[in-house]
């Protein structure tokens, strides 16, 4: 425990150790919903990030007030306050990109991710600590949100737009469109799955 | 500004919270139970492979026992000592590990050294194998090598190489003893860990006739008998015991032993560990 | 110790002389699953051979870029995981013969090639080889290739014949209109956009039917590589009876020609070829029917109610994902007990 | 209301089962004694049941006949001297079970002289079924149609279940083997007294003697020796395995042995017809079980024929009585290709009940079996299997040893008949299998049980 | 008892009154641009699809759709008029979800534009559908012209349900337009 | 439209055409960690469907008789229909608990899984403020409608659990590569599941 205990480690270690989608495995539908573009993965993963950050504190701030029959419906509207400004904040700011994410900045509320860091980690732990492990568990969302994007994109469009300017392009090949659709998205979480199980199998020999 | 708009939805809000509120604090109230919570808290704890290494038949059995006090808190012997903190961390009491012994298989005849009597076809199974004719090993006391206990070992601690010889890697084994159980042939028992001279044989055949089908067996010849000043080690049915607690490990035995039946086990250890195939523990599916 | 090993050695006999053991039974059936594998490719050597004699070295291409992608693809696979190869069961080789009867004749190289390589790895050896797929790895190669280059796969058909076998002057003016498969010409016509009788198009689709993928050609024939499976009895027959008659009593229900339903898209291949893939349909009897009556839904469902032009290859996609659920809930009832276990 | 059933109906009756190649090349040959052996070797186990004690000491002259071993267990069977001799050794030697099991080792004299012991017991018909029961124990007569069980347990059903059929097993399966062919020819007024025996003993309503198809002159023999006494001769389709009991009783009769139940709970005794003779014998002469006919068939072999060979006589013996080998070492086979027992020596003995040897040559066998479970699924196995299991499935459960799913696919109605195996295309050896699963599963099973019980006695306790 | 019901209840009637305000507060502050952008985003497709007008000033929502109409045309959303002409909005099935278009029609009654607004339709397929010289081809048209697929209108390859779909939407705006009493 | 065949698409829609877990990506955690054996994912399905059925109704019936008189739908039903379902699920625990301890066994520990199973808002939100999943039929459901079409979205989870959980207990005895075992196969799966439900796309215009 006494090395964990470090203030960078309740940071880092939701990037690797436990990141949300690759090792823990929960929120994994925004994820896979909408990273076939990486501009999305950007937007959601910034969302996201926003509202865990800031639930952790105010849980990890009331948590020794609130009595533990009613902890779960407290959280969620904690939680569920902070996806509703996101919401209405998008909404009114980014209206295009608000549009391509549709239901899945509601939809924040119910990503188990952040639940799960409320009950498991915020509630227990101070607030400096739930503030880092929020930010962790945000940047490896956003970051899982990225690799997925880039992968989808490139090879779903043979380009990556990216505020509406082409960023890479694949040059003139005819790119599987699977990528890009509901099968590629299943495909690639898989396989990017796989490298990691296979990276560490080899790193534990 | 809307202040209108904000009291109803404090209103509404509010409202519906209270109900909820109310309604969840009468019917945590009305409908209390009590359920040891601890139980499902030591399940996620073990290793949740119902491999059944600790006695019982599944993961969920052990917990219950741990928590009614009827197993310890390192019931589960796959898990090791990691597992063994955090369940004891639950149940709120010190961790008192029991030093658990390692595996050691009597027998040392891989293909090369024993011979024979028949071409066994079917399964890569001894507990199948056993029942076909004696899988096709002359000697009927010998292991063989088809890798029962390897599958059954849930940390992956026995390595078993194309001649058939299987090496225990002890510092993985956590004497689980369920390979003692799986063993066809009764060849594996759990020694002291610090053990590390020990009779590699286990035929219960004459020397003269062990000699013709083994090269590495047990002849009987009472030569370490002889040669222990410790009164450590005897011939008992045609193979050589060592009593552990009186051996001393001064390893005299191992020099005298014609047919290298006696063997000090860190130099197998150490040949073998260099052939160990690429394994790594398979994650459920 | 030098000495003791020589006795031994001297003991051991050489293998000649030492007995087989081994379980019960002693003799075995002359089949193998590469005499199993090469049945169902010789079954499928007639309608091939005449495709490419109407399709020509487009054709010829098809067939040989995907049989070399399936086969090529296992043979890496398998060597990168150290896993004993295993083309010489010619399992992989019928995956790719059946993707590209699948396939439309005038397909680029590369999409069959592609196709054979996904079919192996994505439908097969991520599940850990032959035998343990859930989903027809031929299809899975097909469905990859139909939504990933969506615009080759509807729009590559013969545009010139090579070769005519039957009379077919009426439709061939049809087509040459629509350029597109009968299925559609009959979709059209069902809307009234078209006034051709399905009965027009029973010959050619028996006979020679060029309009539509490799394997299309010629429901004759498939039925004749039916017939051998059957007397071979490689495989089960309820499967294509009771798929095939499930369409057909369905489009009769619709109003629409069952003959026309059960010879057009590819069924009779479907349901001869690939739905009795032992791998992915259910192992017994009943379970069989169950599954290949839910593909004839399926597919009437998709064919008249959906945009896609034919059901065949998700039908049996989809009953592939039910099979372990059959599976699991029909089993044989064993000897002994339940209900015949009672006095008689 | 008579349990048989007429022959049309039996087909539809049929579920599962092979048609293996029949080899039946010894069906016309005449039954010959067999070797006089040097020696014997007689195993104190030869039947499902408590071994025998030795009743004899080394150094002991032993006579023909003369009881050997015998134990006090209810479900065993007395073992006797097949020759005249001494007693060379009480010693631990291969059994055809595959495990060493301790035998009585005789030197024959080469005189054969009989025991004095061996008296006929006088008219079976006129003594109480328990007398009868007694003799059948004493004189070591056990089932000869392969599992070897002691015939007088299984002639001794339970009050409640009153018999009502009497199957006298004329099937004979197995490839190769025409053993029961043989006696049915040549001696079926024997079989039709033993029937009548049994029949008396059980209280069975019906006798039906049950023969294969291919059988054609043994049916015509049995008929003309059974229809004064009324027996029934049924005519099985010739299929394997159409001679287990349980698929023979659902042919005949429709009736299914429950699920770990014995046929007497459906009212049926089922013996072989070499059984039928035995006590036919016994009642006749006096003669306990000393001697068997064994087919001694196979392409490794030279002479192949029917012999009556003498309880103990080792296979190398009665091979060289053959002919000897003929090519390279291929299998030795003890029982039929589909359930018999593989060897590893020939040093091993005829026991009562093996119904033939058989010698395959190398070049012959089948030896590309996988080292694990192989399967796509073809589902042959489910289509052939008599049993309406599921093999592939037990299969593939027993070799990742799930044992629990083992039980929900009932591994234990099993008959291990072979047939899944046979079919199989991957040659996946699932008899094997089976056998591993049924232990695995009998294991976990006890562990569970236990568990349970120190549970609730703690319980109790506290 | 009682009083941990009291507890209960009023820990989470804070945290909700709390969070009601401040999603008030939010929302307060947030309406009016959003109600904007929304508007802002069908107006920019009016603007594209009637390119006359160039300023959104000049266009203004019309409230009185169905005494103007008198009969229902089933797609129909909205209709801005302008002194340039009007534009449609219309609403129908595509292949992925209902396809949004505006589609501008001068006073001479024939298409001037067609913008689309949203739609969900397969990238790569039906998405094309935003392409330029697809929806170009129906400039000029007018109630009454033929619009048949693969004769007067080329088709989005491999798209036929997301071309109907665009094709009603066109049909059903010209009617509308047609059933305006003038 | 007639109104036994608007119940019939609005329940077919739901089931298959938009499958909550492969097309429409929703409830994806659930789907992939209660699905290692049928009992459970039967188990699961089960309580999803009770709870799911019970937050729409309740949810139907706070909006169109509070939540819309009082004007403040707009940015409370988030936080509203969550604080419904949070406590339905923490009420019906409490009630099983208490009632049935082996159906509590059964279902009980399903159930604070639930509460973030993402299926359960998006159904209940799309029921009743419709537009939310873009489905191409018409909006305004009735409360019957509105259960109509949850009982489809709650059955087209459970059939996608049940055929997943089946799935992989077959690939339990399968030599899936050391890589791939575990949740990776199990992506590969769905992927595939999910390849086949796109053949009933836009099935009867949907
Ligand atoms: C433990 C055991 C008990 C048996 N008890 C009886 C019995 O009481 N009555 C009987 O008729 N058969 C009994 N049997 C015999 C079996 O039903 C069966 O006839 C025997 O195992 C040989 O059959 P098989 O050659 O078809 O395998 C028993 C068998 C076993 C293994
Ligand atoms: C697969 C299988 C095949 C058998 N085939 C025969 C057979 O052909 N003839 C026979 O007499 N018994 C055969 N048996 C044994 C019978 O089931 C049964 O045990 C026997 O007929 C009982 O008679 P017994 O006790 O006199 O031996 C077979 C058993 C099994 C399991
Ligand atoms: C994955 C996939 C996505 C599709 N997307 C669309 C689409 O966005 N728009 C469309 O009209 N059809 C779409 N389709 C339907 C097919 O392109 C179909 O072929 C078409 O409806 C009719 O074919 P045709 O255009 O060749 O006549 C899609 C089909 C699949 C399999
Ligand atoms: C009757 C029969 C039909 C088959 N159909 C197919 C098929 O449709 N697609 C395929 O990839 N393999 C097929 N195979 C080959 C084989 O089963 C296939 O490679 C396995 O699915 C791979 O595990 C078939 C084999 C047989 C015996
Ligand atoms: S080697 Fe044996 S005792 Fe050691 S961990 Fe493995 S199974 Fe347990
Ligand atoms: S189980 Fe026994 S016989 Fe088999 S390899 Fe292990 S030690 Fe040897
Ligand atoms: S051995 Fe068992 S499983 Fe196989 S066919 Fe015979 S009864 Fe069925
Ligand atoms: S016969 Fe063999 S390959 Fe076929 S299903 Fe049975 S075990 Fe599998
Ligand atoms: S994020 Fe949707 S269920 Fe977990």
């Amino acid at each position: 425990m006494d090395e964990k205990t470090s203030l960078f480690y309740e940071f880092k270690k939701g990037i690797v150790e436990e990141n949300p989608l690759m090792k823990l495995m929960v929120g994994l539908c925004s994820a896979l919903a909408v990273s076939n573009r990486v501009e999305n993965g950007i937007f959601l993963g910034l969302a996201a990030t926003f509202v865990i950050f800031f639930s952790n504190i105010i849980i990890a701030s009331i948590r020794k007030r609130i009595p533990d029959q009613v902890r779960i419906p407290v959280f969620i509207v904690v939680i569920a306050s902070f996806v509703t400004i996101v919401d209405l904040t998008m909404k009114a700011y980014f209206p295009a990109v608000y549009d391509r994410l549709g239901v899945w900045i509601p939809l924040i509320v119910v990503n188990c991710m952040i639940l799960a860091r409320a009950e498991g980690f915020a509630y227990k732990n101070p607030i400096l600590r739930s503030a880092l492990d929020g930010l962790g568990i945000g940047m490896g969302y956003t970051l899982v949100l990225l690799v997925m994007g880039v992968i989808r994109e490139l090879f779903g469009t043979g380009k990556i737009v990216l505020f509406e300017k082409t960023i890479v392009t694949l040059g003139p090949v005819n790119p599987p469109l699977i990528f890009v659709m509901f099968p590629g998205a299943f495909l690639t979480f898989g396989c990017l799955m796989a490298l990691l199980n296979r990276y560490e199998m080899s790193k534990k020999e | 500004m809307d202040w209108s708009l904000i009291f109803k939805a404090v209103l509404a809000l509010g409202g519906l919270a209270i109900v909820f509120g109310v309604l969840l604090a009468v019917a945590s109230v009305k409908f209390h139970v009590e359920i040891d919570p601890r139980v499902d808290e030591v399940l996620d704890a073990l290793v949740g492979s119902n491999c059944g290494a600790c006695g019982f038949p599944g993961c969920l059995p052990a917990a219950e026992a741990v928590v009614k006090g009827k197993a310890p808190v390192d019931v589960c012997v796959a898990g090791g000592k990691a597992v063994a903190e955090a369940v004891a961390k639950i149940m709120g009491v010190e961790v008192t590990v029991t030093e658990r012994g390692v595996a050691h298989v009597h027998c040392r005849g891989g293909l090369s050294e024993s011979i024979p009597n028949a071409i066994y076809q079917g399964i890569d199974s001894c507990a199948a194998a056993e029942k076909i004719a004696g899988g096709g090993k002359a000697c009927k006391y010998g292991c063989l090598g088809l890798g029962t206990c390897k599958a059954v070992c849930p940390v992956n601690a026995i390595i078993i190489d194309e001649d058939h010889r299987r090496v225990v890697n002890r510092d993985k084994c956590t004497g689980c003893g369920l390979c003692v159980e799986a063993c066809p042939r009764h060849l594996i028992e759990i020694v002291p860990r610090k053990q590390i001279i020990l009779v590699k044989c286990s035929s219960k055949d004459k020397g003269s006739v062990a000699k013709k089908i083994c090269t590495v067996s047990c002849i009987a010849c009472k030569k370490c008998e002889k040669v222990c000043k410790y009164d450590a080690i005897h011939v008992r049915k045609n193979r050589a015991w060592i009593d552990y607690d009186k051996c001393t490990q001064c390893g005299k035995c191992v020099e005298v032993c014609p047919t290298t039946a006696v063997v000090k086990v860190t130099a197998i250890r150490e040949r073998k560990s260099r052939e160990k195939a690429s394994e790594s523990t398979p994650a459920p599916v | 110790m030098a000495d003791n090993k020589k006795t031994a050695e001297e003991k051991r006999r050489p293998p000649e002389e030492l007995f087989h053991i081994g379980v019960s039974p002693h003799v075995r059936d002359r089949d193998t699953t590469s005499s199993i594998m090469g049945w169902v490719i010789a079954a499928l050597i007639p309608l091939t051979a005449y495709s490419i004699y109407i399709g020509g070295l487009s054709t010829l291409t098809v067939i040989i870029c995907s049989i070399a992608g399936a086969v090529g693809c296992e043979f890496v696979l398998q060597r990168f995981m150290h896993k004993p190869i295993t083309i010489h069961d010619l399992s992989a080789a019928l995956t790719g013969l059946l993707l590209a009867l699948t396939l439309p004749p005038r397909l680029p190289f590369w999409m069959p090639l592609i196709g054979g390589a996904v079919a192996i790895a994505l439908g097969k050896q991520v599940f850990g080889g032959l035998g343990h797929n859930i989903f027809n790895p031929a299809l899975v190669g097909r469905a990859f290739l139909f939504i990933s280059w969506s615009k080759y796969m509807t729009t590559s058909y013969l545009q010139k014949p090579v070769a005519w076998v039957v009379n077919t002057s009426t439709i061939k003016s049809i087509n040459a209109i629509t350029s597109a498969t009968p299925l559609f010409a009959m979709s059209e016509a069902r809307k009234g956009a078209l006034d051709i009788q399905a009965s027009k198009y029973y010959l050619p689709l028996l006979f020679g039917n060029p309009w539509g993928c490799i394997g299309e050609v010629s429901g004759a024939l498939i039925i004749l590589g039916l017939i051998i499976l059957l007397t071979k009895r490689l495989i089960d027959w309820r499967i294509p009876v009771c798929y095939v008659g499930t369409v057909m009593i369905l489009s009769l229900i619709i109003g629409a020609d069952p003959v026309f339903s059960a010879l057009a898209g590819g069924l009779l291949l479907g349901a001869c070829f690939m739905a009795t893939d032992y791998v992915t349909n259910p192992m017994t009897s009943w379970g069989k029917a169950i599954f290949a009556v839910g593909c004839g839904i399926v597919t009437v469902v998709i064919r008249f109610y959906s945009h896609l032009p034919e059901g065949v290859m998700f039908s049996i996609l989809f009953m592939n994902g039910i099979t372990p659920v059959i599976d699991r809930f029909i089993k044989p009832r064993p000897y002994g007990v339940g209900k015949g276990s009672a006095k008689a | 209301m008579a349990g048989f059933i007429s022959s049309a109906k039996r087909y539809f009756l049929t579920k599962g089962g092979v048609h293996p190649r029949q080899n039946k090349r010894t069906a016309s040959i005449m039954v010959f004694p067999g070797p006089n052996p040097e020696q014997v070797i007689i195993p104190l186990v030869q039947h499902t049941g408590a071994p025998c004690e030795p009743l004899v000491e080394v150094g002991d002259r032993v006579l023909v006949g003369q009881k050997i071993g015998d134990s006090d267990a209810y479900v065993s069977a007395p073992v006797h001297s097949s020759v005249s001799g001494e007693v060379a050794g009480i010693i631990s030697h291969p059994h055809p079970t595959g495990k060493d099991v301790l035998s009585i080792q005789i030197v024959s004299d080469g005189l054969n002289e009989l025991s004095p012991e061996v008296i006929p017991p006088g008219d079976p018909f006129q003594i109480s079924p328990e007398e009868v029961r007694k003799f059948i124990r004493d004189a070591g007569i056990v089932g000869l149609g392969g599992a070897a069980f002691p015939t007088h347990v299984k002639l001794a059903p339970p009050a409640e279940k009153p018999i009502r059929t009497l199957i006298i097993n004329g099937a004979e399966c197995e490839p190769y083997l025409t053993a029961d062919h043989r006696l049915m020819i040549e001696r079926g007024k024997d079989i039709v007294r033993g029937a009548l025996i049994i029949k008396h003993v059980v209280g069975a309503e019906e006798v039906i003697i049950a023969i294969e198809s291919n059988k054609r002159d043994a049916v015509q023999r049995m008929r003309e020796a059974g229809q004064k006494d009324g027996m029934h001769i049924a005519v099985l389709p010739t299929r394997y395995p159409m001679g287990a009991e349980k698929t023979l009783i659902r042919t005949l009769t429709g009736r299914e042995v429950p699920s770990g139940g014995l046929p007497s709970d459906v009212g049926v005794v089922v013996n072989n017809v070499g059984t039928a003779a035995a006590i036919a014998d016994l009642f006749e002469k006096g003669a306990p079980l000393i001697e068997r006919i064994v087919t001694v068939c196979g392409d490794g072999v030279a002479g192949n024929a029917n012999l009556r060979i003498k309880i103990g006589t080792m296979a190398r013996d009665v091979i060289e009585f053959c002919g000897g080998y003929v090519g390279g070492r291929g299998k030795l086979i003890f029982g039929g290709p589909m359930m018999g027992l593989a060897q590893y020596s020939d040093r091993v003995p005829v026991v009562k009940g093996t119904s033939g040897i058989l010698v395959l040559r190398r070049e012959n066998l089948f030896i590309k079996e996988p080292a694990h479970f192989t399967c796509i699924r073809c589902g042959r196995c489910v289509r052939y299997c008599p049993m309406n299991l599921m093999p592939y499935a037990l299969g593939m459960y027993a070799d990742s040893g799930i044992w629990d799913k083992l039980e929900q696919f009932n591994v234990n109605d099993c008959i291990e008949c072979g047939c899944c195996a046979y079919v199989c295309p991957t040659k996946n050896p699932l008899v094997q299998l089976m056998k591993v699963g049924k232990e695995g599963l009998a294991k976990r099973k006890k562990k569970l049980e236990e568990f349970e019980h120190s549970f609730s006695e703690e319980e109790s306790v506290g | 008892m009682i009083e941990r019901i009291l507890r209960l209840g009023l820990t989470l009637l804070i945290v909700s009154i709390v969070a009601a305000v401040g999603l008030g507060l939010t929302y307060a502050v947030t309406k009016e641009r959003i109600a904007k952008q929304k508007e802002a985003e069908e107006v920019k497709a009016c603007i594209d699809a009637l390119p006359e007008v160039k300023s959104p000033s000049e266009l203004k929502e019309d409230k009185d759709l169905e005494k103007r109409m008198k009969k229902k045309v089933e797609g129909v959303m909205k209709v801005y008029t302008s002194k340039k002409g009007e534009v449609i909005l219309v609403k129908a099935r595509g292949y992925g979800g209902p396809i949004n278009l505006a589609v501008g029609i001068g006073k001479d009654g024939k298409i001037q534009g067609v913008a689309v607004i949203s739609h969900n339709e397969t990238p790569g397929l039906g998405a094309n559908l935003e392409k330029e010289e697809f929806l170009s081809q129906f400039k000029g048209k007018k109630n009454g012209d033929p619009l048949e697929i693969g004769k007067d209108v080329k088709p989005i390859t491999g798209a036929t349900v997301t071309t109907k779909a665009v094709l009603t939407d066109i049909k059903e705006a010209l009617k509308a337009y047609s059933l305006f009493g003038r | 439209m007639n109104e036994a065949y608007r119940y019939f698409l609005l329940f077919l829609g739901a089931l298959l055409v938009y499958n909550i877990i492969l097309i429409r990506f929703i409830a994806l955690c659930p789907f992939m960690g209660v699905s290692t054996q049928v009992e459970t994912a039967i188990g699961m399905a089960m309580s999803v469907l009770f709870v799911m059925t019970m937050a729409t109704t309740v949810s139907w019936i706070s909006w169109n008789y509070i939540l819309k008189p009082l004007g403040v739908g707009e940015f409370l039903y988030i936080p509203v229909f969550i604080l419904i379902i949070a406590s339905l699920v923490q009420f019906v625990e409490m009630v099983i608990k208490k009632i049935s301890q082996p159906l509590y066994r059964a279902m009980g520990i399903y159930l604070p899984l639930i509460t973030t199973n993402c299926a359960v808002l998006a159904a209940a939100t799309e029921a009743v403020k419709p537009g939310f999943l873009k489905l191409n039929i018409a909006y305004h459901f009735s409360l019957p409608e509105a259960i109509i079409y949850t009982i489809g979205v709650a059955l087209g989870f459970g059939l996608v659990m049940i055929m997943f959980a089946c799935i992989r207990e077959r690939l339990e005895t399968s030599p899936v590569p050391h890589s791939f075992r575990g949740a990776p196969i199990g992506f590969i799966v769905a992927a595939l599941l999910s390849l086949a439900f796109m053949g009933f796309a836009n099935l009867l215009g949907l």
